[in-house]
C-alpha cells in the first residue's frame, strides 16, 4: 500500500530522510467500553515530517498520547530506535528524547516566557540539590550555558521582546509560538505538534510553516503533526497516515494520500454502515 | 504602620506606675475557655478595685490592675508577659497550664514571682528548686487524692474499679502517675479514658464507661469537655454521686447545660462557694453598685468569680506581708515574692477581711510553695442551682505526692542546672 | 525617576539571572540586611523581641517553607503546625540526648528530620489533588499532635508531658533558655532566616524551581515535558518540611521555651502560616516575609490601638481584633488575591515609569 | 451473645447516630462547594452564630449590649421577654438569609472567577469575622440551648434490646431526633431541588455555570439562595450539637468533623455526605472500641482523616465519583 516504509532516500528538496525512529505495532486503545484507536500501525522515519490526519474524533490526539506516553495501548508495541517501548511514564518518554505541543496550549500560566522556554531543558539540566542551594558551580554553570541555547531558540522563533513577560498576558498566537520554542529547547529526537496551527491567521499559519520547516531543515529534528489546514499538511509533511473512527484508512506520500477513496469518502462524509 | 506600633506602645511604656502596686491579670475573655476565663477576672479584678475604694490599696498604696488578653494562647501569653514585666508587675496568674509552663523560666529569670492556684506545674511546690513559681493552696496532685480518699471516706476502695476521664493534654495527664501510685497502694483498679481536645463528641468514651462500669468516675476536664462529659454520664444514667470533677470542673458553667439531669455531680475545691459573706456586701456596695465592677457584676457567688477572688485575696494578702518584713510600702516583685513565701493564712485573717471559713488554713516555706493541700468536695444542688461544700477542708496523702514531687523537681533542676536550695 | 532601570545593562547570563537584577533592588535589599544585622541588635529589648521579631523571624521561615510547597509547587497543605511539632521534638531530643554538641547542628538536624516526615505525608499527594490533599494533610496535623502527646519518649518522660528548651550557647552566647539576651535570639533567628531566604531563592530560580512550577501551573503538562511529578512533589514537600521543621524547632527552642504540642503547634498554626502565605502571595520569597510581618503585628497593632490607645476593656478589644483581622483579609483578598507581593510589585512598575507614565 | 459484640453493636450503632450529625455538618459544606465552588470552612462558625442567635432571641437577649453599654455606659442586657422556640427558630432563619446576602453582596460578588483557594482564604476570614461579631453581639459565655428535644438514653430501646440480648443498648433521645431532622432536611432539600423553579435553577448552577447563565438564571440569586439554605442546614447544625454542649465558642470547631466526611463523600455529592457521615462516625467510633485501648485512645480526632485518607489514595474519584480519565 505504501511505497516509502523502508526511509533512506533523499526528499526532492534535497533532505537526508534515515532509517525508522519510531515504529508503532498493533495499537489498540481503549477507554472503558470505547474504543478510540483500533489496531493501527505506522512508522516514522528520521528526519521527516509525518502528518496524521482525519476528521474530528478520529483518534488522532490519542495517537499522539500514546506516543508521548500519556496513555499506554491496550494491545500492540511501541518500537523506539529499534528497540521494543516498555510501558513507561510519560516524563519517561520525554527524557527519550521526544517532544511535543498540545492542541489546547498547556502553557505555564505563572511563569514568564524564559521560564517557560527554560522549563524545557529540564531534562537537560543534572545540577544537583545542594548545588543548586547555594548557587555555586555546577548549577550556576548549568543554568547559563542552558540560558544560551534556550536564547538561541528564543531567537529562532523572534520571540525576544516578551522574553520576560509572563505566559498569562500573551494572545493566541504568541502563546503558541512559546509552547513551540519549549518543546524545541528540549533538543528533543522526535517533535510532536498537535494542531500547531489550529486557530490561526493565514499569515500566523506562513510563520509557522516556515518555523516547522527550519526546524525540520536546521535542527535535523523529525516531526510527526496533527493538522487540519490540508493544505498545510500537504505542502509540508513527506508522509501522511489518515484516521478515520480509529482506524488507519490511509498512509503514504501527500500524493497517495490525496487519490486515495477512502480517504475521499471520510472527508467528504460518506455514510458508514 | 510600623511608626504607629511604635508610638502605641511608646505611649503604653511612657506611663512610669512604678507608685502603684500592678496586678496584670492575663485573662482570657475570648476564645474557646473564656466562659471560665471571664468570671476568674472579673473576680481577680473587682477585689483590687474593692481594696482601692474601701482602703486606699494595700498599706495605703493603691493597686493597679493591667489586663491583657491571653485568650489562653501560649503567643499571646508570652506577649502580655513582656508587655506589662516591664511596668512593676509584682505577681503573675496566667490561669492557663500552658503559659504557665512558658512563662516559669522567664519568671524565675527575670525575679518576678508567679502564683498558678489549683494548676501549672505540680512540682512547684518545691520552692527549692522553682524559687519564683508558687502553687498554693493546692496542687492536680493532692486534687487526685482527695478525690480518691473522698471514695475511700464512702465505703471500702479495695478491689473498686475507678475511671478516670481527662483532657487530652500536659494538664490532663497530671494526676495520672498519682492515681496510679494511690491505685497500687490501696488495691483499686484505674481505668484511663482520654478525651481529645475540645471534646465536643465523648461518645465513645461514655459508652466505654457504660460497658466496663466503673465504680467511680473522676474526671480532670476544661471547657467544653466538662459540659459534655456531664451530660452524657446524665445520658447514659450514670450515678451523679459517684462522679467527681477536678476544681477546673467545678463550675455552674459545667452543670448548667445537664440542666436537672446534673443533680448531685460533685466537684472539688480549694475554697468556699457562693456568695454568703461579708466581703460580698462590700463587692456589692463598694464596686459592683458603684459601677466599678469589671464585667457584668451578675457573676458574683459563682465558683470561678470566687477563685479568682481568692487568688486576688492571697495576692494581697502575701503583699500584705511583704510590706510588714520588708518595712517598704512601695514593693518590688522581689519583695512580693518574699512576702508570698512568708505568707500564712489563718482562720482569723480570713474573718478579718470578711471571709470566715472560705479557704484552708495553710503556711508556705521555702520547701513549701504548695501549702498544706488541703480541699474539700462540693455538690451541685440543680434546683437551687448551687454549689454547697459537703465536707471540710481535709488533706491528700502527702506520702505519695510528696515523693513525686520531689522526684519531679529534681529532674527538672537536672536538666535546668538549677541548684536546690533556699536563699 | 527614583526608581529606574534604564542604564542598568546586564551583559552576562548569570548577571541577568542574579536575584535583584535592578540596581536600586540590590542597594535597597544590602540596606535593609544592613539594618537587621547592625541596627536592630543594638536596640531591641525584651518586648520588641519577643512580642514582634522573634516571632516574625521565625513564622517568616515556614512561611518560606509552605510557600514552597504551596505557591511554588501549588500543593494546599494544612498541616504545617504538626511538622512544625516536628522539628520542636526533634530538636528537643537532640539538645537533651546530645548536649555537646552545637545548637547550629542540631537546628538543621532537626529540619532534615522534619523534612523527612513530611515527605512520607506528601505520599498521597501523587494521588489526591487539591482541597481532597488540603485536607488529607490534616490527618498528618492530627495524627501527629495525638502521637507527641502520648508517646512518652518524645518528651522525655516528663510528668506533664510538656518540654522545656534547656540553656545552650553558641561560641558562648547563650540562645536558649531563659538567661538568652533579647538580641542572641533575634541574632540566632536573623541567621536562619536570611540563609533560609537565601536557600529558598536559589532553588526557586533553578531547574528545581521551575519543575516545581510546572507541576503548579499544569501537572500534565510538566510530566509530558519531563518531569518526574513524584521527585518533583515529594523534593517540594521536602525541602518545605525543611524549613518549616527549622521555624519549629527555633519556636520551641529559642521563641518559647517550653512548648505543648496541642497548644503550641494545633491547627490554628496551620491556618496562620497559610494565611501568611496568602496574605504576602503564594509564589513569592518576599511576600512570605510580607505576610509573616502582617500576621504577627496585626494582632500587636491593634490591641495597642484599641486597648493601650482607647483603653478600651481588653475582651471588646479581642473581638473586634477577631473582626478587623477577618475583615481585613477579606478586604484584601479582595483588593489583591496575588497578596503583598503583587502589590509591591504593581508599585514598583508604577514607580519605574513615574513621572511618564505613557 | 458475647458481650463483647453486643457492645461493639453498641458502639456500631452510636457510631451512625454521630455520624448522622457528621452529615449534617458536611452537608452545609457541600451545598455550597457545588453552587459556587467555595469551600466555606466558616460552615463551622456559622452553626455558632445562629445557635447563638437563636439563644439570643428565646432569652430576649439585646445584641451588642456589651459594646454599647461600654461605650454610652448604659446598663442594658435583657429587652426582658422570651420568645417560644419555634418562632425563634424562624427569626434566626431570617437573620441567616440576611447573612446570606451580605455575604453574596459584600464578599463573593467581590471575588467571581478567583481561584479556590483564594475564596477558600475568603471564608476563614469571614470565620474570624462572624465570630467575632457573633461574640460581641451575644457574649462569650456559655448558653444554654432548650428547644424542647428530648435528651437522655431511650428506655424503649433500652429496655427492649435487654429482653431480647440480655443487655441494654444506649441510644441517646437527642441523637434520634438528630436523626429523624436530618431526614427531614434531606427530604427537603431533594423535594426542593427537584420540584421547585428554584431548585432547579440551583441544580443547573451547580451543573455548569456558563450554561445556566447562558439560560437567564441569576447566579447571584442562586448563591444567595444556597448560602440561605447553608445557613438554615448550619442552623439545624448548631441546635442539635448546642443541645449537647451549651452554646459556645468551641461549637466552630464541629466543621473539622466534617472535613473528613468531605473527603470521603466529595465535596459535591450530598449523598456521599450522608454516607460518608455515617461510615466515619462508625469508623471512629468502633476503631476508639476496638483498638483505642491498646494504643491509648483518644484517636478519633485523627482517625477520621486517616480513614478518609487511605480511602482516597486507593479510590481518589471519592466514594460516588465516577473514575477520572485524564486528558490533554
Amino acid at each position: 500500500m505504501n511505497a516509502l516504509t523502508g526511509g533512506n532516500y533523499t526528499t526532492a528538496d534535497g533532505r537526508k530522510i534515515g532509517n525508522t525512529m519510531m515504529e508503532m505495532k498493533n495499537i489498540t486503545l481503549r477507554f472503558g467500553g470505547v474504543v478510540a484507536i483500533k489496531d493501527i500501525s505506522f512508522d516514522i522515519n528520521e528526519g521527516e515530517i509525518r502528518a496524521i490526519i482525519g476528521p474530528n474524533g478520529a483518534g488522532k490526539s490519542s495517537m499522539l498520547n500514546v506516543i508521548s506516553g500519556f496513555y499506554n495501548p491496550q494491545e500492540g508495541e511501541v518500537w523506539f530506535h529499534g528497540k521494543k517501548r516498555p510501558p513507561m511514564r510519560p516524563y519517561q518518554v520525554a527524557r527519550q528524547g521526544i517532544a511535543r505541543t498540545f492542541q489546547n496550549i498547556a502553557l505555564f500560566e505563572g511563569m514568564s516566557v524564559l521560564d517557560n522556554v527554560m522549563t524545557g531543558r529540564l531534562t537537560h539540566m543534572k545540577a544537583g540539590m545542594l548545588s543548586q542551594m547555594i548557587w555555586k558551580g555546577k548549577a550556576e554553570a548549568e543554568e547559563t550555558a542552558n540560558r544560551e541555547i534556550v536564547e538561541k531558540i528564543i531567537d529562532f522563533l523572534e520571540i525576544q521582546a516578551i522574553r520576560k513577560t509572563p505566559v498569562g498576558r500573551l494572545p493566541y498566537g504568541l502563546k503558541k509560538r512559546v509552547e513551540l520554542a519549549r518543546a524545541l529547547a528540549a533538543e528533543p529526537k522526535l517533535l510532536l505538534l498537535d494542531e500547531p496551527m489550529a486557530g490561526m491567521n493565514v499569515e500566523e499559519k506562513e510563520d509557522m510553516s516556515r518555523f516547522i520547516l527550519s526546524m525540520n531543515d536546521e535542527f535535523g529534528t523529525t516531526i510527526a503533526l496533527i493538522e487540519h489546514d490540508m493544505g498545510v499538511v500537504m505542502d509540508l509533511s513527506d508522509r501522511v497516515v489518515v484516521m478515520d473512527y480509529g482506524k488507519k484508512i490511509g498512509d503514504g506520500t501527500p500524493d497517495d494520500v490525496r487519490n486515495n477513496q477512502e480517504v475521499i469518502d471520510a472527508y467528504l462524509g460518506v455514510a458508514h454502515d | 504602620m510600623k511608626l504607629t506600633t511604635l508610638a502605641a506602645t511608646a505611649l503604653m511604656a511612657a506611663s512610669p506606675a512604678m507608685a502603684d502596686l500592678v496586678f496584670p491579670d492575663l485573662s482570657y475573655r475570648t476564645g474557646p475557655y473564656a466562659a471560665n476565663g471571664i468570671p476568674f477576672s472579673d473576680g481577680y479584678q473587682d477585689y483590687f478595685t474593692l481594696l482601692n475604694e474601701r482602703d486606699g490599696g494595700i498599706g495605703g498604696v493603691p493597686t493597679k490592675v493591667i489586663e491583657c488578653e491571653t485568650g489562653y494562647n501560649t503567643e499571646k501569653g508570652v506577649e502580655c508577659y513582656e508587655a506589662t514585666k516591664g511596668e512593676g508587675a509584682l505577681v503573675y496568674q496566667p490561669l492557663s497550664t500552658g503559659i504557665t509552663y512558658q512563662l516559669i523560666p522567664k519568671v524565675t529569670a527575670d525575679g518576678i514571682p508567679m502564683h498558678t492556684m489549683g494548676y501549672g506545674r505540680t512540682s512547684a511546690k518545691n520552692g527549692e528548686v522553682f524559687s519564683n513559681v508558687f502553687n498554693y493552696p493546692a496542687n492536680y496532685w493532692d486534687g487526685a487524692s482527695h478525690a480518691v480518699n473522698h471514695i475511700m471516706s464512702q465505703g471500702d476502695i479495695a478491689g473498686k474499679k475507678i475511671a478516670l476521664v481527662y483532657h487530652n493534654s500536659a494538664y490532663g495527664k497530671e494526676p495520672i502517675r498519682t492515681l496510679e501510685e494511690l491505685a497500687k497502694k490501696h488495691g483499686f483498679e484505674l481505668m484511663l479514658v482520654p478525651v481529645d481536645h475540645p471534646g465536643q463528641e465523648q461518645k465513645s468514651q461514655w459508652l466505654q464507661i457504660r460497658q466496663q462500669k466503673p465504680d467511680n468516675v473522676i474526671m480532670y476536664g476544661w471547657g467544653v469537655m466538662n459540659q459534655v462529659a456531664i451530660q452524657e454520664a446524665a445520658n447514659i444514667r450514670y450515678p451523679m454521686e459517684n462522679f467527681i470533677g477536678i476544681w477546673w470542673s467545678g463550675s455552674e458553667n459545667d452543670v448548667l447545660p445537664a440542666g436537672d439531669r446534673a443533680n448531685g455531680y460533685k466537684a472539688l475545691t480549694f475554697h468556699n462557694l457562693g456568695d454568703d459573706y461579708p466581703l460580698y456586701d462590700d463587692l456589692r456596695k463598694y464596686v459592683v453598685d458603684a459601677g466599678k465592677a469589671a464585667g457584668a457584676g451578675d457573676q458574683l457567688g459563682t465558683a470561678l468569680y470566687n477563685r479568682g477572688m481568692y487568688a486576688a485575696m492571697l495576692a494581697a494578702e502575701a503583699a500584705k506581708t511583704a510590706q510588714e518584713i520588708s518595712g517598704e510600702k512601695d514593693l518590688t516583685p522581689a519583695l512580693m515574692r518574699d512576702g508570698m513565701e512568708a505568707l500564712e493564712m489563718t482562720e482569723a485573717k480570713m474573718a478579718a477581711i470578711g471571709l470566715p471559713g472560705f479557704g484552708p488554713e495553710f503556711k508556705v516555706s521555702c520547701q513549701n510553695h504548695g501549702g498544706n493541700g488541703l480541699g474539700a468536695v462540693a455538690q451541685w444542688d440543680a434546683e437551687a442551682k448551687s454549689w454547697s461544700l459537703i465536707t471540710g477542708y481535709e488533706g491528700s496523702d502527702q506520702d505519695v505526692i510528696q515523693a513525686l514531687v520531689d522526684e519531679d523537681s529534681a529532674a527538672f533542676a537536672a536538666e535546668a542546672g538549677i541548684e536546690a536550695g533556699c536563699k | 525617576m527614583f526608581y529606574r532601570e534604564s542604564g542598568d545593562f546586564s551583559t552576562t547570563y548569570a548577571e541577568d539571572n542574579q536575584t535583584f537584577p535592578i540596581k536600586f533592588d540590590r542597594y535597597r535589599y544590602y540596606a535593609v540586611l544592613a539594618v537587621a544585622f547592625l541596627v536592630i541588635p543594638f536596640i531591641i529589648n525584651d518586648y520588641w523581641a519577643n512580642a514582634v521579631f522573634v516571632p516574625f523571624l521565625i513564622y517568616a521561615i515556614a512561611a518560606i517553607g509552605l510557600n514552597i510547597l504551596t505557591g511554588y509547587c501549588g500543593q494546599v497543605s494544612l498541616g504545617t503546625g504538626g511538622f512544625m511539632a516536628v522539628g520542636a521534638y526533634a530538636v528537643y531530643k537532640l539538645m537533651t540526648a546530645f548536649p555537646e554538641v552545637s545548637m547550629l547542628v542540631h537546628v538543621p538536624l532537626a529540619g532534615l528530620i522534619t523534612a523527612g516526615v513530611v515527605t512520607l505525608f506528601g505520599l498521597p499527594s501523587l494521588r489526591i489533588k487539591g482541597f481532597y490533599l488540603a485536607v488529607a494533610t490534616l490527618a498528618a496535623q492530627f495524627f501527629l499532635v495525638w502521637l507527641f502527646n502520648k508517646v512518652p519518649w518524645f518528651y522525655n518522660y516528663s510528668a506533664s508531658g510538656q518540654i522545656s528548651a534547656p540553656e545552650r550557647d553558641v561560641i558562648g552566647i547563650i540562645i536558649t533558655g531563659p538567661n538568652t539576651e533579647a538580641w542572641a535570639k533575634y541574632m540566632i533567628c536573623l541567621i536562619f532566616v536570611t540563609l533560609a531566604a537565601l536557600i529558598a531563592r536559589n532553588l526557586t530560580r533553578g531547574s528545581v524551581g521551575r519543575k516545581w512550577m510546572a507541576i503548579r501551573d499544569m501537572d500534565i503538562a510538566a510530566e509530558i515535558i519531563g518531569v518526574n511529578p513524584m521527585m518533583a512533589k515529594l523534593t517540594a514537600f521536602a525541602v518545605s518540611g525543611f524549613f518549616i521543621g527549622i521555624a519549629g524547632a527555633l519556636f520551641f527552642s529559642v521563641y518559647l521555651g517550653a512548648a505543648e504540642v496541642g497548644e503550641s503547634f494545633g491547627i490554628d498554626k496551620s491556618f496562620l502560616v497559610l494565611f501568611m502565605v496568602i496574605i504576602g502571595g503564594l509564589g513569592s520569597i518576599f511576600g512570605s516575609f510580607a505576610g509573616a510581618a502582617f500576621m504577627v503585628l496585626l494582632p500587636v497593632f491593634l490591641k495597642n490601638v484599641f486597648v493601650g490607645l482607647l483603653g478600651w476593656p481588653t475582651d471588646l478589644a479581642a473581638h473586634l481584633q477577631f473582626i478587623v483581622s477577618g475583615g481585613l483579609i477579606i478586604v484584601f483578598l479582595i483588593l489583591e488575591p496575588h497578596g503583598l507581593a503583587q502589590l509591591w510589585r504593581l508599585a514598583k512598575e508604577k514607580l519605574r515609569l513615574w513621572p511618564f507614565p505613557h | 451473645m458475647p458481650e463483647q459484640l453486643l457492645f461493639a453493636m453498641e458502639v456500631t450503632l452510636n457510631g451512625l447516630m454521630a455520624g448522622v450529625l457528621y452529615a449534617l455538618v458536611a452537608l452545609g459544606f457541600v451545598l455550597i462547594f457545588k453552587a459556587s465552588g467555595i469551600f466555606n470552612y466558616a460552615q463551622g462558625v456559622m452553626a455558632l452564630f445562629a445557635a447563638l442567635t437563636l439563644v439570643g432571641i428565646m432569652d430576649g437577649q439585646i445584641p451588642f449590649a456589651h459594646i454599647i453599654n461600654a461605650i454610652f455606659g448604659t446598663e442594658l442586657h435583657h429587652f426582658g421577654w422570651h420568645v417560644p422556640a419555634l418562632l425563634a427558630i424562624i427569626l434566626t432563619a431570617g437573620v441567616m438569609v440576611v447573612f446570606a446576602w451580605l455575604v453574596q453582596k459584600f464578599i463573593f460578588s467581590h471575588l467571581v472567577n478567583q481561584e479556590p483557594i483564594i475564596l477558600f482564604m475568603a471564608t476563614i476570614g469571614l470565620a474570624y469575622f462572624l465570630e467575632g461579631v457573633g461574640d460581641l453581639m451575644w457574649g462569650s459565655d456559655i448558653k444554654k440551648l432548650d428547644v424542647g428535644l428530648p435528651q437522655g438514653i431511650n428506655d424503649w430501646i433500652d429496655i427492649t434490646t435487654f429482653e431480647v440480648f440480655g443487655y441494654g443498648f444506649f441510644i441517646d433521645n437527642l441523637d434520634i431526633s438528630a436523626t429523624i431532622v436530618a431526614i427531614i432536611l434531606v427530604a427537603a432539600l431533594i423535594i426542593f431541588s427537584q420540584y421547585t423553579k428554584q431548585g432547579r435553577a440551583l441544580r443547573a448552577v451547580a451543573d455548569d455555570h456558563q450554561a445556566a447563565l447562558s439560560v437567564g438564571i441569576s447566579l447571584n440569586f442562586i448563591w444567595v439562595l444556597v448560602w440561605s439554605i447553608a445557613g438554615f442546614v448550619a442552623l439545624v447544625a448548631g441546635i442539635m450539637w448546642g443541645a449537647k454542649s451549651g452554646v459556645q465558642f468551641s461549637l466552630s470547631l464541629i466543621a473539622l468533623k466534617a472535613l473528613p466526611v468531605l473527603m470521603l463523600g466529595g465535596f459535591t455529592s450530598i449523598p456521599g455526605a450522608i454516607v460518608g457521615g455515617l461510615i466515619i462516625g462508625v469508623g471512629e467510633k468502633l476503631f476508639e472500641f476496638l483498638i483505642g485501648p491498646m494504643v491509648g485512645g483518644a484517636t478519633e480526632n485523627w482517625f477520621a482523616y486517616v480513614l478518609a485518607l487511605l480511602f482516597l489514595v486507593f479510590r481518589p474519584q471519592g466514594l460516588f465519583g465516577e473514575k477520572i480519565i485524564e486528558r490533554v
